[in-house]
């Protein structure tokens, strides 16, 4: 029954801002081992790597991948870091080669690699963000990865029973994102000009965590409401963390890192030949991902701000 | 009246009163009174109230406008959403919403549609755009401005908004989970629900309203709390908050 | 098999502005009598009015309307000048009173006004958008608005078989949709804060008709690209039309003319208690709508600049 | 080689030819070639081409990069889009699309999924984002730079990107209603597609390239065209147009 209020001083609002020395507890808090982790940006661009690597950090065993459609780097370092027993990803490739331990862990039997494409990833995610149990599909026939899926099952329409297939909502347990802005309370601006699915991950998943390139006043997401591409209430941890992306991209502020990209696979195409090789990739795991203090230790570790800036000298030139 | 409040007053500040900091919650069109709790419970108890479900996220309106689906009224905001978003938050709900309508009934379903047969009305109403909140969402309210026998009926003639249907069994058969209509108030009284009939109950007359007054204003019986009390008025807080935050060009102040 | 390029001068990309002198053609080509059109913007915000009296003025009967899932003012004129035979519209409202010429046309039985919700339309929009038959609803309970509704259907999820709803894919004939701005090619640019469902209708309707307070130059899309609302290869024909959504507002170019809409309303009401007052509303349909040569006219009808000063004034000041 | 133009030149302009004006289709990831069509068609015979489906719309691209999801080839663009619509228009289909992948049978179907059994493969590839355009689309097109035996396959070890499937019957059967796999482009020939069989059908032959070479390239017998003929080159025009508009860096002279 309506109280009388309590005569106090107001409240302030809470911030959802993390301090990046302390986006690793968050992030294992968040995600338990066996957990479903589904990761934004697509392909080299936008991808929270640098949460990636605290997943790594915090030692996580045995878990779910999911991403927007096409993913790489981030994809790979996870399984090269024995943290993936399944994925659930309609590509993984680094556009110019294959990416080497997703090939290697799947041709070895190491991992689970689900047969899914676009629509089902994306299927799911819409079912999850409009609160229906799955998403309707019609644009299936002839591929072996329908026979394959695991996440759809075939169905009628209730208007005039034409088979189709549905696929069912997909809850990611964490998000993970990147992108360029965000203010305290956890709105999300891209610059980007493409966003991937990012908005829907975020509304699809139970914990949603964006690193941004800036945390920027509130007042400038109140001054261009419509360039808010995750509104506050979905999401729950927004951290600033500088070159979050890299090796990938964050467009328009900083380009791709194709030399530290290769480095990587030249490493994984080795070691898939050569499993005796394996203490290459401790030593890269070790180097890029567990030994760095925080994210400025490891922009130390890849080229610092000679590399960095001239990233971004690619980003504003193009 | 030499009450230091309107009843538009009263109203947003008693629904203001139940609206708990964090919670998500939104007001359709035509919603003046709603629209001013939110705005008050987020400016004194509540700094983390998600205004969030219609197209817009967090507003900050310049004037409190009898629409929140209006740019006149949004002011700044921190996010725009479109009908395919809030087709989602239908079906995942909010904390809390509100209706309003052209009848009410003991059960607290309400009817925007018609009064009299479907296919012949002798009123025909706007409809409601979304009653999925009702459904979905934890809990709502109902504001009614027309307290009388013509508008609080023993069954509406149309059923828009799934309230507590016909009682406990109905709203199991429905799958009705939520708590549905929590109060419903008018400028005479509060109601809320039994916790087992389901029905309206009076809980509480504002100043200077008898029971009789509430009795032959409501076109149906009901029961009263045991503790029915005098509902509690405005603080001088919330009035001077709702005055100079909420509503500063005074659009409750003619709501009597 | 390939041919060779015939040596020609490259021809031009074509564009898709009509001169407003022709918009009442080609609303008269697009739209047939029976055909169904759906309405954007929303109550008394961005709606395409001066579209709506094409329509009136071409004399469509018998149409089946859609709309963005709360409308006013331009359905009651189309029902006041005999257009409309159904309604698929969740809320018809003025807001602070009913809609008169609708609740008369109700309550006499002259139209048949489906019992329809928000999920209803937007979800039909949405699985014509999708491309699948059907979406998937389960948020309805206990509302007779189900029980009338004559587009779903009852089904059960494929995964577990829980009962649920489905919407039948909506798919207008024709779209009318009011922006702030457009290229010649059709690209759209809402500058207000809210866009209600215009992109979801416009995606769902076979051929879509966009007025604009102004066409800009084409530069003006290319250097933000993420401002683009309505890409234009989903829109058939653009026109810029001064004040096009008057009385309704177009923010943040104008504001809402409240008083027109209440004076329109009041004749409907008079109508509604005397149906000999029905020379009223064909004398308002012949100065607003059917004599006047074009939107410049109109215009001039309803009160010239004086008038639609006041109304910028008042969405600037806001 | 002496000709006036590489491999990569050679095929993007046989496929821009084969573009219509106003026509809408795209290209993914890894498509340098086919991008380049879609540009050199847009910049000479099709100005209305809309480049749409995936998540942009009507770029101008700076420089020609080997993917078009990147904003480092996008350039200005018209609109930006998301997963969300591509799922709409990966259901309405474009005119057309472009695929390839580790192997290509003989009905034009690609596996970009594995070498070998599913279970235990010898190679496993990068997998498909969306074969559904392969279906949805009024026409695809196969560009595949690697034409060897080991790529050109009786049976595609897993069927990626449905083609002809198995011929007529199974077209019929999966409810296949669009044209498929149209050409074949390699660095070697043209193949096309038997009206009856629609089995892979030699058609043309690039300048200097025996039949001989052809089938001894093709890990699958295959019909010729009873016009066979010899690929036409590009011309004057459509170099000049690829040079200075599409590809001023060069990017497809390395192709070879």
């Amino acid at each position: 029954m309506f109280p009388d209020p309590v005569a106090q001083p107001h409240p302030q609002r809470r911030s959802k801002a993390v301090d990046v020395a302390d986006i690793g507890r968050v992030i294992a808090e968040a995600l338990a081992d066996g957990g479903s982790v589904c990761i934004g940006g697509l392909l080299k661009q936008g991808r929270p790597v640098a949460l990636v690597r605290e997943v790594i950090r915090a030692g996580r065993k045995g878990l779910k991948l999911f991403s927007s459609p096409a993913s790489g780097y981030d994809v790979d370092l996870l399984i090269a870091a024995g943290c993936v027993a399944e994925t659930y990803l309609p590509v993984v490739t680094l556009e110019h080669r294959f990416c080497p331990f997703f090939r290697d862990a799947v041709e070895r039997n190491t991992i689970k690699a689900h047969a899914v494409d676009a629509l089902t990833v994306v299927g799911g995610l819409m079912a999850t963000t409009n609160g229906v149990p799955y998403q309707p599909v019609t644009a299936w026939a002839g591929s072996d990865v329908i026979d394959l899926n695991p996440l759809i099952a075939r169905t009628t329409c209730p208007f005039d029973g034409t088979p189709l297939f549905a696929v069912q909502a997909i809850r990611p347990d964490v998000a993970l994102i990147h992108a360029q802005e965000a203010d305290e309370f956890g709105n999300i601006r891209h610059l980007s000009t493409m966003t991937y699915a990012d908005a829907l991950i975020a509304r699809a998943s139970r914990t949603v965590i964006v690193s941004v390139d800036r945390i920027v006043p509130a007042e400038k997401i109140l001054a261009d409401p419509t360039g808010t591409t995750i509104p506050g209430f979905y999401v729950d941890h927004v951290v600033q963390i500088p070159f979050g992306a890299h090796p990938t991209a964050s467009f328009p502020n900083y380009s791709v890192d194709e030399e530290f990209i290769d480095a990587f696979a030249d490493i994984g195409d080795a070691v898939r030949k050569d499993p005796n090789r394996r203490d290459a990739v401790e030593a890269y795991l070790d180097r890029h991902v567990r030994d760095p203090r925080d994210p400025f230790d490891y922009l130390d570790a890849v080229g610092g701000y000679r590399r960095l800036s001239a990233l971004e000298d690619e980003a504003r030139f193009i | 009246m030499s009450r230091p409040y309107s009843t538009g007053e009263l109203l947003a500040v008693l629904l203001s009163r139940d609206l708990q900091d964090g919670e998500t919650g939104a007001a359709g069109a035509a919603a003046l009174i709603p629209m001013a709790a939110i705005l008050l419970a987020r400016a004194s108890h509540a700094p983390n109230m998600q205004i969030a479900g219609e197209m817009f996220v967090n507003p900050y309106p310049k004037v409190l406008s009898s629409s929140m689906l209006d740019d006149r009224a949004l002011g700044k905001c921190e996010a725009a959403e479109t009908f395919v978003e809030l087709f989602g938050h239908s079906h995942r709900g909010l904390d809390f919403f509100f209706h309003s309508g052209l009848q009410y009934d003991q059960y607290g379903n309400v009817n925007l549609h018609c009064i009299g047969p479907w296919d012949r009305p002798q009123v025909r109403g706007p409809g409601a755009a979304n009653f999925s909140y009702a459904i979905r969402s934890r809990r709502f309210y109902i504001c009614a401005l027309d307290h009388s026998p013509r508008s609080f009926v023993e069954r509406v003639d149309f059923l828009t908004i799934p309230g507590n249907l016909s009682g406990p069994e109905s709203r199991r058969a429905a799958g009705l989970t939520h708590q549905g209509p929590r109060y419903v108030l008018t400028p005479f009284c509060v109601f809320d629900f039994d916790e087992v009939t389901l029905k309206m109950r009076l809980m509480s007359l504002h100043p200077g309203v008898t029971l009789d007054e509430v009795v032959s204003r409501t076109g149906f019986a009901f029961d009263t709390r045991a503790d029915l009390s005098e509902t509690k008025t405005p603080t001088d807080d919330e009035l001077h908050l709702l005055r100079t935050i909420v509503d500063p060009g005074g659009s409750l102040k003619s709501i009597n």
